[in-house]
């Protein structure tokens, strides 16, 4: 069982990032295009009440991709809108935050004073 | 691509016909052994686990279940479903049903404690975190 | 000779995008970056006082730190060489845009260079994925509103 | 546009420093200096970039044996915003100085202005050349040195690299610049920052026919027609261009490129070599001492540059190019 569930997690996760290089790929665009199609998608899913359902079946598998990023955040302000009504969709915005954006904030300011840039093909 | 996905997909589905040997498991201080039944009853009728964990303590029910990994997407119909089913058979106690994998873990871990108070403990600050949201 | 004609000329001679590859590679390496994921998450809840629902955080947290390790010691250009959305899809790829910039402009100083542009390249993630969960959750207040959906 | 140097301007000394990397490039043994450290032990990349270009300089005054002070102009160029290396070395250096931006080009541009301050009589000497260090381009053209972004096969490697050359009086005993073509720029449409070569082949088509028709010449009048950093994608396009007007594939062969031979088949640099550095490193080193030797007699070098800003790439702006040629002979 527990095999069966790492294979799901592998899949999935797999399935999003093969997604990701194809829209790279055939829409020729950069990583940052594809990013941010990537993080609305995500979005999206998240409104329709898809995506907590492909957490739940892949679990690192669903929230290890940038598409999650997406989700965290509308699940955020959808509990504040949900709580507040009308203003709660603007404080939601306050409300929410990712602990992706924090911890690369975070590694990011730390390792500014620990590594410099190398420059080494591969 | 296809033929990928298809490799990774059979193994799934031929784990999925294989046979409904469930691990269920009771914990209860009183040992009334009509309860086990029960409890082993509902879980054995529901379709959608493998595996079940219920501590009866005081007056609090923990049920803790592992759906099969394919059907996972469905945890939160499947804990709906069970939570009904035991409110309804032991409307006495203060029924919590999930699927969530530390409530599995800690549950099993409590089976083999021999101080109620300790679980009683436990299960309480698990229906807290249970309730935790990010 | 006309741009046309050269357009048709140069796609000759480049070599084709190979899709197919690049497609195999990200899967299996954006696979295995999940299947890590998924194995923190189990570490996690094991070991610490964290269900499936708020797991995420110290998971992706974790998942970040790695990748700075990587990125640091210059590895993970190698790795986004050979797997390409396999690396930048995941939450690690996401971490390797903040701190690639972050090293990057430590020369131009803490508040100019590092703050001024540590979101270079994924502030474009931050606003789409901020933007579009505000216009999701204002459509479905609308959409509660007036009687349609519930929350 | 063509110019005939009645007067031969010779190229008296050449230096070529570069970084650590280019230990692997093919033509390594001709170059003067290679450090360890890309940095040059300065605090910043930009302030290694410059020093590398002093450097250079500094190498030159002492093959030909003057000081700064008998130098009459520094020409030079590179690709960072507002050629500050190129400033900050002119700062140090304290000759007149002219900075000049033909991208990768300004290499050969710069010889051409050299050629022809010394052809007035207005240089008795001059130092012309160009320079690239890889980080400091990268990061100002495309992404930060760590971030991992997948490049597809006709990407190039920017060269750390400073080529130098003194252009002085015309001396038998030296290579002298006969002629020289100043490109136009040409636009074919192309948009992708990672396929510089396939962008700036139809420049380098431009400028050698035009070269060849006005001097009256054919592929082997020369012993070599080598081209910038069109790479190895880039360099095939070229080929295949003038495969279909007309030239013989055996006059082809004499056609090469410095930044599709710099890092020989090491395929970690996928298209090759690229970077104002990259020509000047192998023009400034391999080619001025083949033709010192006399293997070569006559060469035709025609660097190209693409003339885009990080600005432009992203406001949609097609990819402009030029390329300038100079016609080098050995008596």
């Amino acid at each position: 069982m527990i095999f069966i569930d790492f294979l799901l997690a592998f899949v999935i996760g797999g399935i999003i990032c093969l997604i990701g290089q194809l829209i790279m790929d055939y829409g020729k665009l950069t990583p940052g295009h594809t990013l941010s199609i990537l993080v609305v998608a995500g979005a999206v899913l998240s409104g329709l009440g898809l995506y907590q359902p492909l957490i739940d079946l892949a679990g690192g598998g669903a929230t290890i991709p940038i598409t999650s990023f997406g989700h965290s955040l509308t699940q955020g302000a959808f509990a504040e809108a949900e709580k507040h009504g009308w203003v709660g969709v603007l404080t939601g915005m306050f409300e929410v935050t990712s602990s992706g954006i924090s911890a690369a904030i975070v590694f990011g300011f730390i390792a500014a004073f620990i590594f410099k840039p190398k420059g080494k093909p591969n | 691509m296809k033929k990928i996905v298809f490799f990774f997909f059979v193994p799934l589905l031929l784990a999925g016909c294989s046979g409904n040997d469930k691990t269920i498991e009771v914990y209860d201080v009183l040992d009334d052994a009509e309860k086990r039944v029960e409890v082993r009853e509902i879980l054995d009728s529901n379709e959608d686990i493998y595996s079940g964990t219920a501590i009866f303590v005081n007056n609090d029910l923990l049920v803790a279940v592992q759906a099969k990994p394919w059907l996972d997407y469905k945890k939160g119909k499947i804990e709906k479903e069970l939570t009904n089913q035991f409110e309804e058979q032991f409307s006495q106690f203060d029924v919590l049903v999930s699927a969530d994998y530390k409530l599995y873990w800690e549950a099993n871990k409590l089976l083999n404690e021999e101080d109620s108070k300790k679980v009683e403990d436990q299960v309480k600050k698990l229906k807290e975190l249970e309730k935790e949201e990010t | 000779m006309q741009q046309e004609q050269y357009k048709n000329l140069e796609q000759q001679v480049t070599p084709p995008t190979p899709y197919l590859k690049n497609a195999l590679k990200a899967f299996f390496v954006g696979g295995i970056i999940c299947t890590i994921g998924h194995a923190i998450t189990y570490f996690y809840i094991i070991f610490f006082d964290f269900t499936e629902n708020t797991v995420g955080n110290p998971t992706v947290s974790t998942m970040i730190f790695l990748s700075m390790l990587l990125t640091g010691f210059g590895l993970y250009t190698k790795l986004g060489q050979f797997a390409g959305a396999g690396s930048a899809v995941p939450v690690t790829g996401f971490g390797n845009a903040v701190i690639s910039a972050a090293i990057e402009h430590r020369t131009e100083g803490i508040v100019l260079g590092v703050g001024g542009n540590i979101f270079k390249l994924a502030g474009s993630v931050i606003l789409f994925g901020v933007a579009s969960a505000f216009f999701i959750s204002l459509i479905k207040l609308i959409l509660v509103t007036i009687g349609v959906v519930q929350w | 546009m063509v110019i005939v140097f009645q007067s031969k301007p010779s190229i008296l000394a050449n230096a070529v420093v570069a970084g650590p990397l280019e230990k692997k490039s093919v033509f390594y043994s001709y170059f003067d200096s290679v450090v360890e450290d890309e940095r040059w032990n300065q605090k910043t990349n930009e302030q290694g970039h410059s020093k590398m270009i002093i450097e250079a300089c500094e190498i030159i005054t002492k093959k030909a044996n003057i000081n700064n002070l008998d130098v009459d102009y520094f020409l030079s160029g590179d690709l960072v915003n507002q050629m500050t290396p190129s400033n900050f070395a002119a700062r140090e250096l304290a000759i007149s100085f002219i900075g000049l931006f033909s991208a990768c080009a300004t290499s050969v541009s710069s010889v051409i202005i050299s050629s022809l301050l010394t052809e007035l009589g207005a240089s008795q000497y001059a130092i012309a050349g160009a320079a690239s260090q890889h980080n400091a381009i990268e990061r100002q053209f495309r992404y930060p040195i760590e971030y991992g972004g997948k490049k597809p096969a006709t990407a190039q490697w920017t060269a750390t690299a400073a080529g130098y050359v003194l252009v002085g009086k015309h001396n038998p005993e030296y290579p002298s610049v006969v002629a020289a073509t100043v490109g136009k720029v040409v636009d074919y449409g192309d948009t992708n920052p990672f396929h510089m070569g396939g962008a700036m082949a139809p420049a380098a088509f431009d400028t050698i026919k035009a070269h060849l028709k006005k001097r009256n010449q054919k592929f082997q009048d020369y012993d070599l027609i080598m081209t910038g950093d069109l790479g190895k994608v880039g360099l095939k396009i070229l080929q295949t261009m003038f495969a279909q007007s007309g030239i013989k594939p055996e006059e082809l062969q004499l056609l090469r490129d410095a930044g599709a031979e710099f890092y020989g088949e090491d395929e970690a640099f996928l298209a090759g070599a690229s970077g104002a550095g990259c020509s000047a490193a192998v023009y400034f080193s391999y080619i001025i001492q083949q033709l010192k030797t006399g293997r070569f007699k006559r060469v035709l070098l025609c660097a190209t540059g693409a003339l885009l800003s990080p600005l432009s790439f992203q406001q949609g702006e097609s990819i402009p190019c030029t390329a300038h040629a100079i016609e080098l002979t050995m008596e």
